[in-house]
């Protein structure tokens, strides 16, 4: 995040950095672990029947695979492999975005089935809304880690800003991986 | 030291009787007008006696050091170096946490039991909350005061208040009964309480209803006026209501 | 002064941007161009957005992202003040202003409130106005609460204290600064549409049904909820990282461990009720329907979100204030801290069980839950509070009490949070809770605890500090008559109160009955003594800052790092990185010393003057 | 940590954390389709799902092995 020099720690920048992202990430989590509390005390385990399992088992996979890709841009990265580092990366964004696309037709769906005026719809919308919002700034970084990229940022010495990015995108994925089966899943 | 602790421990001897003395020479609580009001009462005296001698060992220990340990002049001079003491701060421990457990068990848990033991009812009033007043129904007699000006209950007679709202969140409290509960749009909430004298609003201001939970611009004025009548006098009412209706 | 200018363009700039976009998108969609609400909303965050990118963030950071040059301003003197700068101690000024400024008018509103309170009928305003006013002051003081100590003096001195030459994050820190300007700005904004009538509660479903100045406070909570959590990140990495060589976690001064105890409430709790407030925005803006009955909603959820923060949110008010509190305490006895490990233990025992107490604010709120564990458990918490009390008796036991200005806030502390501890316990008690829950009693009981911890901590905090700040020194003659002024008058205006509260006179009204009208009119006057104590306080301020003698570097003779070097402290902090090597509170032993500063180069160690 | 060998391992460290997410994706699936009540095991499951991707993807344990780097 920074890159001021200190004198004074006895700990590295990069250490630093890490910690603070962790704090950030551990506080950003409270957003999901209020809502799914929200949807357990509003709903306790039901779910609407209408919803569409194919969708929500494919977008569940492409951000699965999203996470791998974004997993394998790190490893390249910290070889000094930037070409499929920028090619992970690439994937990664692709992914996200047809993620986002898949929540649009879930939404447009669940309009017809639950509007934001039902309780369930009240939920579904915004968990996923809160997701989506969370998915689409994960992929504006990951948008300013590619053209980064392609300047010539990032070695295999120095990729602290693609690490941070891919480790939030992985916090986005595990906010998924609870909040599928408590939309999708419970009963 | 030891004689400070002498002379700390009659400062502290004294406030506490001051103390002791003071509550028992004023009345402490406004009118009490139900049998739960009394339970209610009861905890709180005893709570603050308990309270009196904590209040008054802190500040007794704060006046003694302020007095007795006071720097005098500019020289400076550094105190003991003491960094702890293992006997008294476990036995600070010890006493907080007695003190502690044993406010959660006696005016907590036995209070809190003696208030919702009793699940007999004789009477059932429905209230319904809205901005900005009060409306009582009494299923049993078949009676609806819309908007009501006075709520009329009788005496000895266990009473539950079904309360429910129509818009927002309400407050239902009759301070002489030392009770309140929300009335909550989309659910219905209880209260059960047994009168035990008679009197009204004119009587003693604690006798009234009040809304408690901020509710807007006419929340202050959200009050209505309660009389406690006598069985005979309340079914002479209900005979009352129940043919001017008809 | 330039950055503010281009602060408040970016945010001109990005309102457009965000209520046109939406307004675009409507049109796109076949809506009506322009809904109020939903045009706030997106276009606030957007708005705010663009200030802070115009205010320092792009210049700074931004341009980074994209791979330009940063750009940095080497400005002096007091423009360094209305800038991003980075400097820790910079922004603790900034803070400090900002939030004695908004103290100060949160202050003016609650004279106002006296005011109308005179009079049990209609005084000088009607119910609606007062509620309003009612609603500003609470929130305003709330947001002051939860800043003013952790802001200011977090930021100058927690750095200073370990050792550090600045924060970990020193941009992080500039932003969390200039996202409080939005919060007194937001709240005040409210008034030009009606402005809220919730109180700084803000409970559902009134809050979605009134008017839309609801939204101004919603969005500011949530404003003053992000820079928290910022803060809360920069000081617990900050001090879990950068503490100076030797400074091991049992030689961590006190007050730091307080700052570190709210971090941690501050991290884990404030996104609760980010969450919440949204919920009430999307009820107000698109017709969900968490607090909505009808379609199965539930009001309840609404007090149990926000009270699982608001309730550790008192704490992240209270502790910080214990903290300078003991911190001035051991050095005006000149004994040690007694008992140290217990008000450390103190401290964390509160942060890990005030997350388990929230729902005594809802005793009488109809919840389904047993509220038994909550009474329990809020009983239990005067435990860990107690090692604080502990901490304070044993230390001014047998200590050479100084009786400086600091101190006698201090101690002041000492006492009311005795009294505002004492009757919380009446309050966790759920028999007694029935009858005084909503009553004055409340009012009295959270002004103990916040005013007379917090805001007496702060004054502690202030006169103990302003050396250091200042490089002057105030004027002990004024201090001691403002600490006299104020503490009789805050104890006139609170503890009738609570007869007030007994008597059966509920909270937040405008009228009431006239029965308790003398008392109210007592408590009006005393609360105009009490606020015009701050004159005599800021006169003090201004003029010794101006024409105070010269204060030197350490006037108290104060062992911690922070007094170790200049006042005013250098640019970065202290000349040589100092070294720990022994406790930071032991008076009284002879031939200790805290700290140490080798001078590089050479193998002979200067020894700091004890 | 940059040698050839290692990126090998790490790869799989990746690709088996990833089969075994999907494993358990499918998993939780076919819970909710057949077991009543489903909620305990799809929390176990999504609690395991979530501790791999803290610890495998995103290497948690770097935060408590404080490495300090020797410039």
């Amino acid at each position: 995040m920074t890159t001021n020099t200190l004198h004074s720690s006895r700990f590295s920048q990069l250490y630093i950095n890490r910690l603070g992202l962790w704090l950030f990430i551990l506080s950003e989590s409270v957003i999901f672990v209020a809502l799914l509390f929200t949807r357990f005390y509003l709903l306790g385990v039901e779910r609407a029947p209408e919803i569409n399992q194919t969708i929500g088992l494919i977008i569940t996979g492409l951000l699965l695979v999203s996470s791998l890709t974004a997993y394998r841009a790190e490893v390249h990265i910290a070889q000094g492999n930037r070409k499929a580092f920028m090619n992970n990366i690439l994937a990664t964004i692709l992914l996200g975005i047809v993620f986002l696309i898949g929540v649009g037709i879930e939404w447009s769906e669940a309009f017809d089935h639950f509007p934001p005026g039902t309780l369930f719809g009240t939920v579904f919308f915004t968990m996923t809304g809160m997701h989506a919002f969370h998915v689409l700034t994960g992929l504006l970084l990951l948008g300013l880690l590619y053209l980064r990229g392609t300047q010539g940022a990032y070695s295999k010495n120095d990729y602290w800003g693609a690490e941070a990015t891919i480790k939030y995108w992985h916090f986005v994925d595990i906010v998924w991986v609870f909040f599928y089966p408590a939309l999708y899943l419970l009963s | 030291m030891r004689r400070d602790v002498i002379y700390g421990g009659l400062l502290w001897l004294v406030l506490t009787v001051i103390c002791y003395s003071l509550i028992s020479e004023f009345t402490l609580f406004p009118l009490t007008a139900a049998h739960e009001a009394e339970t209610i009462d009861e905890s709180f005296l005893f709570l603050i006696q308990l309270a009196i001698p904590v209040f008054t060992f802190v500040v007794s220990v704060l006046l003694y050091s302020i007095f007795r340990f006071r720097r005098t002049g500019e020289k400076s001079e550094d105190g003991l170096h003491i960094i702890s003491n293992k006997p008294v701060t476990w036995m600070w421990l010890l006493i907080t946490s007695g003190l502690a457990i044993y406010m959660i068990i006696d005016p907590g848990l036995t209070g809190f039991k003696k208030l919702t033991a009793n699940k007999n009812v004789d009477l059932v009033v429905q209230v319904e909350a809205r901005k900005w007043s009060w409306s009582f129904t009494y299923p049993q007699q078949g009676i609806t005061l819309k908007d009501a000006d006075e709520l009329i209950l009788p005496v000895n007679q266990r009473i539950l208040f079904e309360i429910s709202s129509v818009d927002i969140i309400h407050s239902f409290w009759i301070p002489a009964f030392r009770m309140k509960i929300d009335a909550v749009p989309g659910q219905l909430t209880f209260m059960r309480v047994t009168p035990n004298i008679i009197g009204s609003f004119e009587d003693d201001i604690n006798l009234r209803v009040q809304c408690a939970e901020l509710c807007g611009t006419g929340h202050s004025r959200m009050r209505v006026d309660l009389r406690i009548l006598t069985l005979q006098e309340f079914e002479t009412w209900i005979i009352e209501q129940t043919t001017s209706t008809d | 002064m330039k950055a503010i200018y281009k602060g408040i363009a970016g945010a001109l700039i990005g309102f457009v941007i965000g209520a046109g976009g939406l307004s675009l998108i409507r049109i796109l969609i076949g809506l009506e161009p322009w809904e109020l609400e939903t045009g706030i909303v997106v276009g606030y965050l957007f708005a705010l957005c663009g200030w802070l990118l115009g205010v320092g963030v792009w210049d700074y950071w931004g341009r980074g992202w994209f791979g330009l040059p940063l750009r940095k301003y080497k400005l002096t003197g007091w423009r360094r003040y209305f800038s991003f700068d980075t400097d820790h101690k910079v922004i603790g000024i900034q803070y400090l202003f900002t939030f004695l400024l908004m103290m100060l008018v949160a202050g003016i509103f609650a004279m106002f409130m006296r005011t109308e309170l005179m009079d049990p009928g209609r005084g000088i305003m009607d119910p609606k106005t007062y509620n309003k006013l009612m609603s500003l002051h609470g929130m305003f003081m709330i947001a002051v609460a939860i800043t003013i100590i952790s802001g200011p003096f977090g930021n100058y001195i927690v750095p200073l204290m370990i050792g550090a030459d600045d924060m970990a994050f020193p941009r992080l820190n500039a932003l969390s600064y200039w996202l409080t300007p939005a919060v007194p700005i937001l709240l005040l904004t409210s008034l030009a549409f009606q402005g809220w009538n919730s109180g700084w509660t803000g409970y559902a479903p009134l809050s979605v049904t009134n008017e839309t100045g609801q939204v101004f406070y919603n969005l500011a909570f949530m404003t003053l909820g992000l820079s928290s959590i910022v803060g809360a990140v920069n000081f617990l990495t900050t001090v879990i990282t950068m503490r100076a060589p030797g400074m091991t976690w049992g030689r961590l001064p006190i007050f730091v461990w307080s700052i570190l105890s709210t971090a941690i409430l501050s991290l884990l709790a404030t996104n609760f009720v980010f969450m919440v407030m949204l919920m009430v925005i999307l009820d107000r803006i698109s017709g969900m329907g968490f607090f909505n009955p009808d379609i199965g909603g539930n009001p309840i959820l609404y007090q149990h979100l926000f009270w699982f923060y608001s309730h550790p949110a008192v704490y992240v008010m209270a502790i910080p204030g214990l903290g300078i509190t003991l911190e001035v305490i051991t050095h005006f006895s000149r004994k040690p801290l007694f008992a140290y490990r217990w008000a450390v233990a103190g401290f964390l025992g509160i942060v890990i069980m005030s997350f388990t107490v929230w729902a005594h604010h809802m005793f009488t709120s109809g919840m389904p839950e047993n509220p038994l564990p909550f009474m329990v458990s809020t009983e239990l918490i005067s435990i860990p509070t107690g090692f604080v009390f502990l901490a304070a008796l044993g230390t001014i036991w047998l200590g050479k009490l100084w009786l400086k200005t600091p101190m006698l806030f201090g101690l002041a502390v000492i006492f009311n949070f005795l009294i505002g501890g004492i009757t919380g316990i009446f309050l966790a008690d759920i028999p007694i809770d029935l009858q005084l829950q909503d009553t004055f009693w409340v009012v009295a009981h959270f002004h103990y605890t916040i005013v007379g911890t917090q805001i007496f901590g702060l004054m502690a905090a202030i006169y103990y500090w302003f050396p250091k700040l200042t490089g002057r020194m105030y004027n002990e003659r004024l201090g001691k008559l403002h600490f006299w002024v104020m503490f009789i008058s805050f104890n006139t205006t609170f503890s009738p109160m609570f007869w007030l509260g007994i008597n059966s006179m509920n909270r937040r009204v405008a009228q009431y009955l006239p029965e308790f009208s003398m008392v109210n009119t007592w408590v009006t006057i005393s609360a105009f003594v009490m606020g015009s104590s701050f004159l005599i306080f800021l006169y003090n301020m201004i003029y010794s800052w101006i024409r105070g003698s010269k204060a030197g570097a350490n006037p108290w003779n104060a062992r911690t790092l922070e007094w170790q070097t200049s006042s005013p402290p250098p640019a970065h902090n202290f000349a040589t990185p100092p070294e720990i090597i022994g406790h930071p509170y032991d008076y009284g032993l002879p031939g200790s010393s805290h700290a140490f500063f080798p001078i590089s180069g050479s193998s002979g160690n200067k020894q700091v003057k004890d | 940590m940059n040698k050839p060998s290692d990126k090998k391992a790490r790869m799989r460290i990746g690709w088996v954390t990833f089969i075994a997410l999907g494993v358990l994706t499918i998993v939780e699936f076919f819970i909710s389709l057949y077991i009543r009540p489903s909620t305990p095991y799809l929390i176990v499951t999504a609690v395991i799902k979530g501790w791999l991707i803290i610890s495998y993807f995103m290497h948690i344990a770097q935060v408590w092995r404080r490495d300090k780097d020797s410039k």
